[in-house]
This record gives C-alpha cells, sequence and structure tokens, in this order.
C-alpha cells in the first residue's frame, strides 16, 4: 500500500513537472524576449499560451533521424538518462508540512540522507549529456560532453562542500529537518550567507545556464551534446535541461530559505510559499541568462577550484569550530 | 570583468524588462516607415492628368540591375499621354531584378517614376513580378498579390504600413 | 533468498561480465556503472544506506565519469580495444579465475548465512550511527586515509602536468631545432 | 555459506579473469575496481551477519582509498599515453628493469 501511494504520488509530481515544463518554455521565452525588449511568441493562442501545445505537437511529428556514425545503443540511452534523473531529484523536495494536502504528504519519498540522494541524481544526470558526447559520433557532440564531464569535476566539489556548513548546523541529511530547523532558526542563507552564494553559483553550473552553458554554446559548438539529436530525444534533453532548472530553483529556497515556511510571520499555507520562492528563483536565473556573458569552461575549473572550493572549505571549517564550541548540532 | 559590471548588466536587462518592447507585430499592425524608404516603384502624373514619363529611357539606362524597360511613342497632339513629345508606350519594372537602389528616380529628368512605399510584392508566379506601366501608375493602390486578393475578397486592398509624412514628389499618390 | 535478492545478483553477475568482455571500451565502462547501482542497491538491502548512497556518489559518479572520461579523452570515437596479442591468454585467465572462485567460495564456507532483521543493531547504516565509530576508534585509520587523498591528488596534478616546462620553449625555437636537426642529418 | 559472500568471491573471480585477459590499462584498472568493489560487498555482508559496524566503515575508506587510486592510476594512464601514444600494456614491456 505504501509503495502504490508513492508510485501515484511520483506519477502526480511527474506530471506536475511535465506540466510545469511546458509552461516553463513558453514563460523562458516570454520573459527573455522582454528583457530583451520583445514581445516572444504570443501567436498560438491568447498571449500565446497554446504555444507549448504547438511545440509538442511539433516535436512529435517530426521525423527521428538517427546519425549513421552514432553508438545506436547508447545514443538512445543517454535521452533516457538526463530525463530520468533530471525527473528524480525532485522526489524529495517537502512541499509542505506533514499531511497537508488532503491528508497525504506533499513529498514523494521522506529519505533520512536526502541531501546525498540529490548528489547522486545530479551526478547521474550528467551522465545522459556527457554519454550523448560521446555516442554522437561528431566532434561538436564529443567537445560538448567532455566539457560537461571537466566542468562536472569543477564544480560538483563545491556544490558538496557547499552543504556541509548548513548539514552541520542543522544536525541531519534529511531535507524535512533541514526546512524545520530554518522555521525555528531563521534561514540557513543568513547563517550561511558566504556558502549559499557558493551554492548558488554551483547550482548555476549544475543547470548548465549562463554564464556556465558551455556544453550547450552554440556560437562555438553548434549546440554541444544535443547537435545529432532531433524529434523526441532532442525534448527528452531540453526536459532534461528545463527540469534542472525546475528542480534547483525549488531547492535552493528549501535547503537555504525555509522551504514551505512562510516568511515573515505571514499565514502558513502549502505550496503556496514554495511556490513563490520557486518563481523568484526562476526569474532571477531567467535575469542571468538574459544578462551575462558564457565564461570558458577552463575559467569555470578554475573558479570552482580556486575561489568556490576554498571559501566553503573555510566556512565549513568555521561552521563546525561554531558548532562544536556549542556542543553539538542544535 | 568585475562584480560592478555584472550587476550593471543586470540593471540595464531589468531596465530594459520594463520599457516598452520593440517589435512591431507586423501584419496586424501596420509599419511605420521611415522618410527614406525604398518601396515599389509609381508612375507619377501632373495634376491635370498627363503622365510624367516622356518615355526617354534614362531610367532604363541608369539602372543597375536591367530591371527597366521601355518602350517609347509618339504623343498623338490632339490626345497627348503625357506632357512631352513622346511617351511610353510601354514600361516595364522586373521587381525580381530590381534592388530598389533608387538610381531610377535620380535619373528621371521630369520627375516622373518615383520609389513608394509599398513593399507587399511576393507573389507566385515570374511573370507576375514584371510590372506594367497600369501596376505602376499613380492611381494603382496595391502590388499584383494585393489587388488579385482584394478583386476575391471584395475588400479594398489593405496595406501593411502607415504613412507618417507628405512626399512631395509622390504627386497624386494616396494611399488609404 | 528472496526473488530480490537473486535479481540483484543476476544483475550483478552480468553487468560484471559484461564489463569484463564487451569489446567497445564505453560500453565496458557503462556495464561497470551499472554493476557499481546494483551493488549500491544490494547494499541498501544489507542495511549500508549511507554506503550505498557514497557507493553512487563516488563511484557511480565521479570515478565513472573519470574512468569514461580518459577513454573518450584517449581512444578515438569508437574506442575499441585493439587485438588481442596473447590469444591462449583468456582461457589460461578464466581457468584461473574459476580456480580462484573455488578456493574463495571454499573458505567462505564456514561463514553462516545473513541473520534475519530482527537482531541486527546495524541502525540502518546511517551516518549517526556510522559517525560514531568512524571518528572514535578508526580516526588515526580516516585521518591516514585522508592524508593518502591529499597526497594522492598532489600526485595525480604532477603527473599530468610534466609538459609546463617544455611548452615555455617557444614553438619557433622548437622547429628551429628540428629543422636543424634535418639539416644535420 | 551466505549468498552475498558468494557472489562477492564471483565478482572478485570475474575481476581477475578481467585482468588477465585485458591488454588495455584502462581496462584492467577497471577490472581492478570490480575486485575492489566484491572485497567491500564482502565486507558490508560480514558487517549484516555479525551486527556489527565496523564492516561498512572498512568498506567506506576502502571506496576513499579507491578515489585515490583511480586520481594517480589515471593520472599515469594519461601520462603515459602522452609519451607513448598507446594504453595497451604490451607497448609497455620495456619499462621492466
Amino acid at each position: 500500500m505504501i509503495y502504490l501511494i508513492a508510485a501515484l504520488k511520483g506519477l502526480v509530481l511527474i506530471l506536475l513537472l511535465l506540466f510545469t515544463f511546458a509552461y516553463l518554455t513558453w514563460g523562458m521565452r516570454r520573459g527573455l524576449a522582454r528583457f530583451q525588449i520583445r514581445l516572444g511568441p504570443n501567436r498560438v493562442g491568447p498571449l500565446g499560451l497554446l504555444q507549448p501545445i504547438a511545440d509538442a505537437v511539433k516535436a512529435i511529428f517530426k521525423e527521428d533521424i538517427s546519425v549513421a556514425n552514432a553508438d545506436k545503443f547508447v545514443y538512445w540511452l543517454a535521452p533516457l538518462i538526463s530525463f530520468t534523473f533530471a525527473l528524480a531529484a525532485f522526489a524529495i523536495i517537502p512541499l509542505g508540512p506533514k499531511g497537508s494536502i488532503f491528508g497525504i504528504d506533499p513529498w514523494v519519498a521522506d529519505l533520512n540522507v536526502g541531501i546525498l540522494y540529490l548528489f547522486a541524481a545530479a551526478e547521474l544526470a550528467t551522465y545522459g549529456i556527457f554519454l550523448s558526447g560521446w555516442a554522437s559520433g561528431s566532434k561538436y557532440s564529443l567537445l560538448g560532453g567532455l566539457r560537461s564531464a571537466a566542468g562536472l569535476v569543477g564544480y560538483e566539489l563545491a556544490l558538496g562542500v557547499a552543504l556541509l556548513g548548513p548539514v552541520l548546523m542543522v544536525g541531519s541529511l534529511n531535507l524535512r529537518d533541514i526546512v524545520d530547523w530554518q522555521a525555528q532558526h531563521g534561514w540557513l542563507a543568513l547563517w550561511q550567507l558566504p556558502v549559499f552564494i557558493v551554492y548558488f553559483i554551483a547550482a548555476l553550473a549544475e543547470m548548465g545556464r549562463t554564464p556556465f552553458d558551455f556544453v550547450e554554446a552554440e556560437q562555438e559548438l553548434v549546440g554541444g551534446f544535443s547537435t545529432e539529436y532531433n524529434s523526441m530525444k532532442f525534448v527528452s534533453f531540453y526536459m532534461a535541461e528545463l527540469l534542472h532548472w525546475i528542480t534547483a530553483s525549488a531547492l535552493i529556497p528549501t535547503l537555504f530559505m525555509a522551504g514551505w515556511h512562510a516568511p515573515f510571520g505571514l499565514p502558513e499555507i502549502p505550496i503556496l510559499w514554495l511556490f513563490i520562492k520557486w518563481l523568484v528563483f526562476i526569474f532571477i536565473v531567467m535575469w542571468i541568462w538574459a544578462s551575462w556573458f558564457r565564461t570558458r569552461y577552463d575559467v569555470l575549473i578554475r573558479f570552482a577550484w580556486g575561489v568556490l572550493f576554498p571559501v566553503a572549505l573555510a566556512w565549513f571549517l568555521l561552521t563546525a569550530y561554531w558548532v562544536a564550541s556549542r556542543g553539538g548540532a542544535a | 570583468m568585475s562584480v560592478y559590471s555584472l550587476a550593471k548588466a543586470l540593471g540595464i536587462t531589468l531596465k530594459h524588462m520594463f520599457s516598452k518592447p520593440v517589435t512591431i507585430p507586423y501584419p496586424s499592425a501596420p509599419v511605420p516607415l521611415k522618410p527614406r524608404f525604398h518601396g515599389r516603384h509609381v508612375l507619377t502624373r501632373h495634376p491635370d492628368g498627363l503622365e510624367k514619363c516622356i518615355g526617354c529611357s534614362l531610367c532604363a539606362a541608369a539602372c543597375p540591375a536591367y530591371a527597366i524597360y521601355v518602350e517609347p511613342a509618339e504623343n498623338d497632339p490632339e490626345n497627348p499621354v503625357s506632357a512631352g513629345e513622346r511617351y511610353a508606350k510601354v514600361y516595364e519594372i522586373n521587381m525580381l531584378r530590381c534592388i530598389f537602389c533608387g538610381l531610377c528616380e535620380e535619373a528621371c529628368p521630369t520627375g516622373a517614376i518615383v520609389l513608394g512605399n509599398e513593399f507587399e510584392l511576393a507573389d507566385y508566379v515570374y511573370a507576375d513580378l514584371v510590372y506594367g506601366k497600369e501596376d505602376l501608375l499613380a492611381d494603382t493602390v496595391g502590388s499584383k498579390a494585393q489587388r488579385r486578393e482584394a478583386k476575391q475578397t471584395g475588400k479594398p486592398v489593405k496595406l501593411g504600413f502607415e504613412v507618417p509624412y507628405v512626399r512631395p514628389e509622390l504627386e497624386g499618390v494616396k494611399y488609404e | 533468498m528472496s526473488a530480490f535478492d537473486l535479481l540483484m545478483g543476476v544483475l550483478l553477475i552480468a553487468s560484471a561480465l559484461a564489463a569484463v568482455t564487451l569489446k567497445n571500451a564505453v560500453h565496458a565502462g557503462l556495464a561497470l556503472v551499472a554493476n557499481f547501482l546494483s551493488l549500491a542497491v544490494v547494499y541498501f538491502a544489507l542495511e549500508a544506506q549511507f554506503l550505498g548512497w557514497i557507493q553512487i556518489i563516488v563511484y557511480a559518479g565521479a570515478v565513472m565519469v573519470l574512468f569514461l572520461f580518459v577513454i573518450m579523452l584517449l581512444f578515438d570515437a569508437k574506442a575499441d580495444v585493439g587485438l588481442d596479442r596473447l590469444p591462449w591468454m583468456r582461457p589460461l585467465a578464466a581457468a584461473l579465475a574459476a580456480a580462484f572462485f573455488l578456493a574463495l567460495a571454499y573458505a567462505f564456507s564456514g561463514v553462516g548465512p545473513v541473520n534475519p532483521l530482527a537482531d541486527v543493531k546495524l541502525g540502518g547504516g546511517l551516518p549517526k550511527a556510522l559517525g560514531g565509530l568512524l571518528y572514535g576508534n578508526w580516526l588515526y585509520t580516516v585521518l591516514l586515509v585522508a592524508a593518502l587523498l591529499f597526497a594522492a591528488t598532489v600526485a595525480a596534478v604532477s603527473l599530468v602536468q610534466p609538459q609546463i616546462r617544455k611548452a615555455r620553449v617557444k614553438p619557433q625555437v622548437l622547429e628551429r631545432d628540428r629543422e636543424l636537426e634535418e639539416v644535420g642529418k | 555459506m551466505s549468498y552475498y559472500l558468494l557472489l562477492s568471491a564471483l565478482l572478485f573471480a570475474i575481476g581477475l579473469y578481467g585482468v588477465l585477459a585485458r591488454r588495455t590499462a584502462i581496462l584492467i584498472f577497471m577490472s581492478i575496481e570490480l575486485m575492489l568493489n566484491s572485497a567491500n560487498l564482502a565486507l558490508v555482508s560480514f558487517a549484516r551477519s555479525s551486527g556489527n559496524l565496523e564492516g561498512q566503515v572498512m568498506a567506506l575508506l576502502v571506496i576513499a582509498l579507491a578515489a585515490a587510486e583511480v586520481a594517480v592510476g589515471l593520472g599515469i594512464i594519461v601520462a603515459v599515453f602522452r609519451s607513448r601514444e598507446s594504453t595497451s600494456v604490451d607497448d609497455l614491456a620495456e619499462f621492466r628493469g
């Protein structure tokens, strides 16, 4: 019975995420257009609201071409991996308190080691990009794939070490505990400001968004890892990319901004507050996307090892000293 | 690269976000044209109705794309077509060759050929893009394709631009 | 032994066999990733949650990405493993491996079956339970491993950067040297 | 005899076969990882059958060691490839003595 409920919740969550993805493509294109003083898609339906449906129809009916030079098995496997693990990470984000949605817990899984799960999902998701780069049998794709792996080595460490401080303060790897701790003691973004910034920058790299979108890099790599993909296989890569964005925008408030709890003593409504915080981060990422340039990937690696990692490590040691001097986590 | 310039970039895009989009949704909204726009040619007339073109072929000589073909004929003194001795019996411009440079306008001694404002010239058949006198004279509004469509639907020709100024050389041309 | 145990066993052995027999190096690497992932699931079943996640993060995530990265960097696009120069090695290796397996199986035969769940006090293998041990009895071992990791990092960095000194010589100079050498011949 | 110990022994044997039969340094290296993992599996199942967490601690340390080993090993492979344009162990025979 437990498994059935979890499966149903997972299904609902997947559908929700796919719906969010569809309308994020619309919102993203409209939003980016406004940043560039354009209008964006507005022809299909009122305000262009039916655009995602038109896009979906187009993608489905497009001819599915495989490259002759490709490694068939891996070529098919890569989008699947990318898409699956991009979906997986959202499963442990709590959207509200226990039993708040019609008596059902608003999360799919409540893991004691939630943060480890997040890292696992994030790392496995890079395999999709990495393998597609190799399997396409094209040098642009291969370069894109290698860049993604090289970048991963750079930012993943900073991402992990940045979370050590918060985990040490809260004394738990469970996301629910982290959220509840923040409701009592205040936002971790304030307690742990330096690593919050480090985490945000590393998360940008993990999403593959500007300024770290060198994996795709249309101008020099013709689309990078996804050059040789089209039709639904391309869409699943695109989905994975946007799902990373969706997940990270929900994860950062959960980890650092008290998740679903209301800020400033406002009335608590499950989902609503997380949704608002989510929108804020979606907007910030889009804003950065519209404003900044792309870095080279060696710049990211140097930045990650030379700035992000030392800052995160120093802050972790500081937090460890502070927690130890208080005699353990709160 | 500095934090300041990154912040400045963010500020610029944010400012742009709250300014009015520059996009013109063209087919549903008219395009405001610039005063020096080079559109489809017009053969203008004198106020008394006589054609300005005297069939001298200077425009054809000036045309770098060899798009103009003029065949002159003597005017009937009783019933003149143009103000001069001769008039253009045939005046054709191949719109597929024309590069809209305006040299014909420069070369014309009588100011007969003027590059007007129309630009919606797309058509299906090659031959339809060779514009004759009847398509170019001042009282004709719209391209061949537009006029064909207007004839089929029974509505007046719909032009996709606004004329925000008066050009004196476009004598007698009315864009409604 | 449940159906789950059997399934995981089959997955483990099949992916391991694929990893050592597949011709294409990237495919072999992927089989190894599958092996590590199923091993992580086995760890979960054996009440070693933390270890299972670490297995996924470190092995499947970091180590195998490095492996595949090097494979893609060094091999050509198809990454086929070259010709076997010692064809008689294969059956011999199989025979040796089989003998080793029998020896191990004999050595393990005295060990009893896995205890039923009731009388196990592993605490699910969560970090809380592990931490006490890791930073208690095993503290010095952990420190030694940390020192080793640090040494390995330094070694890896210095290993792959030996040509920096060479690169300081200007390419034009190298070219001139090469030409002089050719003239000398 | 425990089922997981049997699996562990089998994995170790497969890894041994890989080490002996493969000719490419990276693939030999991957087989060694397989053997390390089989040892880990044995440790974890010992921990499970004796109700003692120390086996898991040892497995954790082995994973950390493996990470160090991979860093150095791949570094060596890349360095050798740079000077020799090959990753086959047969081409490295002149390293002996």
